[in-house]
């Protein structure tokens, strides 16, 4: 082979490929672009469905009763009722129950992992912390459902077997590793400098820990927080398998009742006809819902880049 | 014997093909899914799914031709029938078993030995004052019941509301499902729960739950739903016939045709093993003829 | 003239000790938590669930008795959900992922893009279920079918992937690119040829990781509507179906016992196969770890 | 290298200079017996033997890598931070060893201060970061907090520069000045010893010289331990010098003697710039 | 620093050295013309003019941040994968202003080949690394390709270490061996200019030895421009040499005239030591 030949290919091959090549040049990029418009599109398609049926629903219902009833019965057409604050308050207890057991847990193991353990420990309960995240939530629901429940109803004998307790506790364990891993990530980024010269004046490590650490690392700790707060406020199967379906504003963890999501399920099993009120209640449900964690998305977003570069 | 019987009538509806879409009454279902399974493992290349997502709104899918049966645990209402009627989809229904609605309680309840019909009006229609048992009658303890219902697109409810509640509707903290395994779940997980649902689903959790007897108003006796006094009707108000609506145009392929065929022939001995009281043979007999002749047009 | 009173310093000292260490064996005992409860919940599921575990629970379909009950058609519903729902996602995700990080100008669009995939990953699952519902199943028309309930899965997994696929992109150092580049190839065949080989073990890695929770997943599925009762395999894209998870919620919402057992049984299933997919996505991590 | 110029000129100013005699009178206040010390495989400090004398400068000098930190570090045990770390060997503090399994590390701590190489305020308030010791330490009464700030401050020389912005975060400070809130904050729980590892490297030449003549100043009421890579500081700031070789200790005497007349030939390579 | 007597030998084996008369003869590959190149605000490149000679190695010296890399990388216009980077001014490649618009890039990288500073082979087996070039370039004929990789192997002087292990992965190679591999890739396309930026600076003296004696060998068929802040290796291998100081090109000539006869003060300086 002649030592030209290479380069003759090449030029020869050039004249073939140009065009080719430069519409595939042109084209791949216009493909991806539109990839990633895909992902604007689905927000735009989720906002819009829900802005769209939600306007309708208000057509039918009015704001201000969405808003301010305190009941949420929308089965019967002629009597019925649309207070959203019933299904936000059962969303919110189990939020709060399941923050009770989450946060203290979560971050105690966070301080455990970040500033007990050493590293082989670690990188050993670690990755086994994070299956308890990567179990679907029908088994937790299942799990609350014939297992936490009786166990409760052992120690509370009045309790109901569809009630708050018993989900919000169980979505609380879910959503332990969500926290202490990001807690743990933000504890094991402030320097060790910083601990160096806690140890240094005679602090113990549990001083360390929560006069030094913990205040430093608090904004990255805090997003974990807001952030679990969203993923317990769309918990979906858990509350419908054992948290019940009567709406209810009340504080009482032991009675039955409901979540925007679990009521979004509920009309959904139901197959509730197309075009009616209820049908359309669903979506002005689920946009609240969206607000809610949207609200808190952002909210962890900002936090965590605000605060990012302290040290 | 039911499921020899079932695989004759399989074979003869060998190499068949084709969809069957069921949906409607929950009530229904256990005699329906028992159906289903029998026939699908007959005729595996025939995919039937069936749904139990309430009478009514069954028949609102019914409607929008999504379905080809609707299983129904009342009659067809008026306002549905003008629905089909103004789709355009003609339809025959046929009786499929008898179902005792039965009110259920908590096993641990002692005190309930016998309802009246007013008493459960009392207790569950709207706007109901009745908050503990005592609200009931007089020596029972005072506490609070918890409620269990089907939701309002069931047959079931309906039938209730029109039988004992005189079209109130129901009471509005009435925890409701259209998945009456939930109500099972709810009264017998609940010491102070109380239900009602069809008699399959009592049966089928007997263990876990108690019936109440009822005061047939007639004869002022309380009854007990089982097989014989469903059958013969003592068990009043709350007997019933369950019903699924077959579309016509669906019956001209011969999948759902020789699905049809096989609901009937089958129902009896599968209604009674799954907890409802089979029609007798002869009325099976008439509506196969009446098939037949709606596919023969 | 002395501040600091040594008595008190000395005093404070024992009680201070014995709080650490208290405390110590607390958060020990709140990491072990975690760690219990996940045993407790395998073993339930294990010792309910193993006896109904065997071949027949995999050749039969859903049966009114547990005896009879199998899981045939969840698991072919679900692989066919995932038939739809992986290439979609994987290549939107990672389409979406070379435009951000190769294409994409640092403008407020890109931001905005940017932004956007984070707060969809924050969007409850229940939503997409929704969003399937309207514009899939009634705005395209396609049914309650497996088309419909895997591209719902797509996007629910999209952001993830996204995500994901970007890290992976930005991992690759950027010598390789310059050789590519310095050898006369074009952005695309860089692309192609270079970058994409690299990252790919970190795509799928990734990617697994998001199928996986596809896979779990049962709340945007029972919005999409998948019927109770489902004895076949579906056979086509627009067939009906069921999965796995929503099969497991049809069991456990039974009140019998027999079926809780047969709902543990399809649990261990499901955890099987999460754990297959999941060892996977280990190993191509282990296998391609620090290969430059 | 002009360490003779510097030497001269410090022997003109100290006057009463140490002789090797008067050394033996000067009480100690760590006495370091047969130290070594492994990381994990590898040994970084060889069977130290030194005598640390109370109320002076102690430098301690030697080439990169030698066991410096690792020596003043191991003096608060701080060096266990490092989990495989292992000792053999005795430190005496006060009389009493502090590898004893008895002895409790946060009590020595106490008493022995650190000032690390590179300023490490906490993301807290001036106030904060001077109070977070005495406060560990059980003072709540704020009055004497207060009076406590202002004397370590006033000790670190940067009262005068910050008491007007108490409250506000110390990071907003300048290094040097960080470096100084490090070493009040060590101040503020009163302890013997301060042990100070390379201070001065990350600051200015300006904030250099403030923290030399604060070491001057300290050794009035402290021991000072410091390590230092530059040898004009350890000529100008200490009464005693030590050099580390590989982790032995080489030379141990008066910083005059240490400078001018080394004993041992390695430590006279190693200050006449012949290596590290 | 024996600049003199690695000049002397070099002298010797160059009996026909180039005169500054015969250098006019010489076409050249690249003509740079009032190159100016900033990132973003700051000016890396002032004013550069500079021919660069056909089938001769030309070293490019400097002190470091000078702007050495930068101009190497605007010959094959990579240094606009910076995105801030602006140029005014042209380079002309046979004839034609490499920047003009209907100048397309890859064809230019096709002819101009590129070796960096460190080696980056592609994490594939060896034959793949060498075929990557022909293959994005239409060629798919096996046959031809397993040609084209024996040919451009034995180029770079590392068949003989390779040939039984084609298909492994490059990575497993030692430094030395991926930097031949990496030339190796770079010859398969027959490119007409090498540019190598500190080819050497990663690899231990046996393999830059190699290295240097391929770029010898390779001036036979390609022009090679070579960055290096080696001056021994630039006196060896190059015949001509320019020196770069912030921006400016302060001299170019024939190597043996600039190291051993500067005609401007600060390339003396240079590369007698005095700075850099
Ligand atoms: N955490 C550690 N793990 C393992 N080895 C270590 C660790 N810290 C230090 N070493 C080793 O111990 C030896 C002494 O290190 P040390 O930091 O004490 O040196 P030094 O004299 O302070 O040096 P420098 O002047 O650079 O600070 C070195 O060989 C170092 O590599
Ligand atoms: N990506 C970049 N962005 C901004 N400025 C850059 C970039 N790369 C280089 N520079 C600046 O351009 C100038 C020239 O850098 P260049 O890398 O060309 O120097 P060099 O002579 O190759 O140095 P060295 O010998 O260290 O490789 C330097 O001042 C450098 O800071
Ligand atoms: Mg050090
Ligand atoms: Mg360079
Ligand atoms: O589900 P129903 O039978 O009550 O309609």
């Amino acid at each position: 082979m002649a030592s030209s030949s290479v380069r003759e290919m090449i030029e020869q091959n050039k004249a073939k490929q140009k065009n080719i090549q430069g519409l595939v040049e042109k084209l791949v990029p216009a493909f991806l672009f539109l990839c990633a418009v895909i992902s604007i599109l689905t927000t735009i398609g989720i906002v819009f469905t829900l802005i769209v049926e939600t306007i309708t629903f208000f057509q039918r219902v009015s704001i201000i009763q969405f808003l301010t009833d305190k009941k949420w019965y929308p089965f019967v057409e002629a009597n019925a009722s649309y207070g959203i604050l019933s299904l936000i308050s059962g969303t919110l207890l189990i939020a709060v129950i399941a923050m009770m057991v989450a946060i203290p847990i979560g971050l105690a193991s966070a301080i455990y992992l970040s500033e007990y353990a050493s590293d082989k420990t670690r990188r050993f309960i670690k990755p086994i912390l994070e299956v308890l995240a990567g179990i679907p939530t029908i088994v937790y629901g299942f799990f609350a459902l014939t297992f936490v429940t009786p166990m409760l109803q052992k120690i509370i004998p009045d309790m109901s077997i569809f009630n708050a307790l018993s989900p919000g506790i169980v979505v609380g364990i879910m959503i332990i590793p969500m926290i202490a891993s990001l807690s743990e990530d933000a504890m094991s980024s402030v320097p060790n400098a910083m601990r160096e010269g806690a140890f240094g004046l005679g602090a113990t490590r549990f001083e360390v820990a929560t006069k030094v650490v913990l205040p430093a690392a608090l904004s990255g700790i805090i997003a974990s927080f807001v952030l679990a707060i969203s993923r317990a406020i769309g918990e979906t199967m858990i509350v419908t398998l054992a948290g019940g379906a009567t709406p209810k504003l009340t504080l009482d963890v032991t009675e039955s009742i409901q979540t925007m999501t679990a009521y979004i399920v509920q009309v959904s099993l139901g197959d509730i006809g197309f075009g009616t009120t209820i049908y359309y209640s669903i979506y002005a449900v689920a946009m609240t819902l969206f607000i809610f964690t949207l609200i808190m998305n952002l909210i962890a977003q900002y936090i965590s880049r605000r605060f990012r570069e302290e040290y | 014997g039911n499921e020899e019987e079932a695989g004759e009538t399989g074979e003869a509806g060998e190499s068949l093909s084709g969809e069957v879409a069921i949906d409607g009454s929950s009530t229904v279902l256990p005699i329906m899914e028992a159906l289903a399974e029998e026939y699908q493992m007959e005729n595996p290349e025939v995919r039937v799914t069936v749904g139990g997502s309430g009478t009514g709104n069954g028949f609102d899918k019914f409607a929008a031709g999504e379905t080809h049966f609707s299983d129904a645990s009342r009659p067809i209402k008026e306002e549905e029938a003008a629905a089909l009627e103004e789709a355009g989809i003609e339809y025959t229904e046929f009786t499929l078993a008898y179902d005792g609605l039965s009110v259920v309680l908590n096993p641990e309840n002692t005190w309930v030995d016998q309802l009246t019909v007013e008493e459960l009006n009392k207790m569950f229609a709207m706007g109901s004052e009745v908050k503990t048992w005592a609200d009931v009658r007089e020596g029972w303890p005072e506490e609070e019941i918890e409620f269990f219902a089907p939701g309002t697109g069931s047959g079931t409810y309906d039938y209730f509301n029109e039988e004992i509640l005189e079209e109130s509707g129901i009471r509005q903290d009435a925890q409701t499902s259209e998945d009456d395994n939930v109500l099972v779940t709810g009264v017998s997980g609940s010491k102070n729960g109380i239900g009602f649902f069809g008699y399959a689903y009592y049966l089928e959790n007997q263990d876990k739950l108690k019936v109440a007897p009822i005061v047939n108003p007639d004869t002022n006796e309380a009854v007990t739903p089982d097989f014989d006094t469903i059958q013969s009707g003592e068990y009043a108000p709350l007997s019933r016939p369950l019903f699924t609506y077959a579309k016509h145009e669906a019956l001209t392929d011969a999948a759902a045709y020789d699905y049809a065929q096989f609901v009937l022939e089958n129902a009896g001995p599968l209604a009674e093993e799954v907890g409802y009281v089979a029609l007798p043979e002869e009325k099976y007999q008439e509506q196969l003829d009446k098939l037949a002749e709606i596919a023969g047009e | 003239m002395k501040l600091i009173d040594t008595k008190i310093v000395q005093r404070t000292m024992g009680k201070r000790l014995i709080v650490n260490n208290l405390l110590k064996g607390l958060f020990l005992s709140a990491t072990l938590f975690g760690l219990v409860v996940l045993a407790v919940l395998l073993y339930r599921m294990f010792t309910q669930g193993i006896g109904y575990v065997d071949w027949d629970f995999f050749n039969n379909f859903a049966s009114r008795r547990p005896e009879r009950a199998g899981i045939k058609a969840a698991l072919f519903g679900t692989l066919w959900l995932m038939a739809v729902t992986a290439p979609v996602s994987l290549i939107l995700g990672v389409g979406c992922a070379i435009y951000l990080e190769e294409y994409a100008k640092k403008n407020g669009f890109t931001r905005f893009i940017q932004i956007n995939i984070a707060n969809l990953a924050g969007v409850p699952s229940i939503v997409f279920g929704l969003l399937g519902l309207t514009v899939f199943v009634r705005l395209m028309d396609l049914e309650r079918s497996v088309l419909a309930g895997g591209l719902t899965m797509s996007l629910l997994i999209l952001p993830v992937i996204v995500v994901a696929a970007q890290e992976a992109i930005r991992a690759v150092p950027k010598h390789l690119y310059e050789a590519s580049y310095g050898m006369g190839a074009t952005k695309w065949q860089t692309i192609r040829r270079v970058v994409l080989p690299a990252a790919i073990p970190g795509i799928l890695t990734g990617s697994i990781l998001a199928l996986s929770r596809a896979v779990g997943e049962t709340a945007p599925l029972i919005v999409v509507g998948a019927a109770a009762f489902v004895a076949f395999v579906p056979d086509s894209l627009l067939s009906s179906f069921t999965v796995m998870p929503i099969q497991i919620y049809n069991w456990a919402s039974r009140p019998q016992v027999e079926f809780h057992e047969v709902a543990a049984a399809g649990i261990l299933v499901l955890l099987l196969l999460l754990l297959i997919m999941n060892s996977i996505a280990v190993l191509i991590r282990n296998k391609f770890q620090k290969r430059y | 290298m002009d360490m003779q110029s510097v030497m001269n000129e410090k022997k003109e100013k100290k006057n009463n200079s140490t002789s090797n005699e008067s050394k033996k009178e000067i009480p100690s206040v760590f006495s370091v017996k047969n130290l070594n010390l492994w990381y994990g495989e590898d040994q970084a400090l060889k069977e130290i033997n030194f005598e640390i004398p109370e109320k002076q400068v102690t430098a301690i000098i030697g080439p990169s890598g030698c066991g410096k930190s690792t020596f003043i570090k191991t003096l608060n045990r701080m060096v266990e931070m490092v989990p495989i770390v292992r000792t053999s060997g005795e430190i005496l503090y006060s009389g009493k060893n502090i590898f004893d399994s008895k002895f409790r590390v946060e009590e020595l701590r106490t008493k022995v201060g650190m000032v690390f190489q590179k300023p490490n305020p906490f993301p807290k308030s001036i106030y904060e970061n001077i109070v977070y010791g005495p406060k560990i330490h059980g003072i709540r009464n704020k009055k004497v907090l207060d009076e406590i700030v202002e004397k370590s401050l006033r000790g670190a020389a940067i009262w005068d520069e910050v008491k007007d912005r108490l409250h506000e975060n110390a990071f907003g400070l300048s290094g040097g000045q960080q470096q100084r809130i490090c070493l009040a904050r060590c101040l503020a729980i009163e302890p013997d010893v301060i042990l100070m590892d390379e201070p001065t490297s990350a600051l200015d030449p300006i904030s250099t010289l403030k923290i030399e003549e604060l070491v001057q100043e300290l050794k009035k009421e402290f021991s000072i331990v410091i390590v230092t890579h530059n040898m004009q500081q350890a000529a100008r700031i200490s009464d005693k010098t030590a050099f580390f070789l590989n982790g032995e200790i080489i030379e141990f005497d008066d910083t005059n003697k240490l400078f001018s007349n080394p004993s041992d030939k390695r430590t006279e390579d190693y200050i006449t710039g012949r290596f590290g």
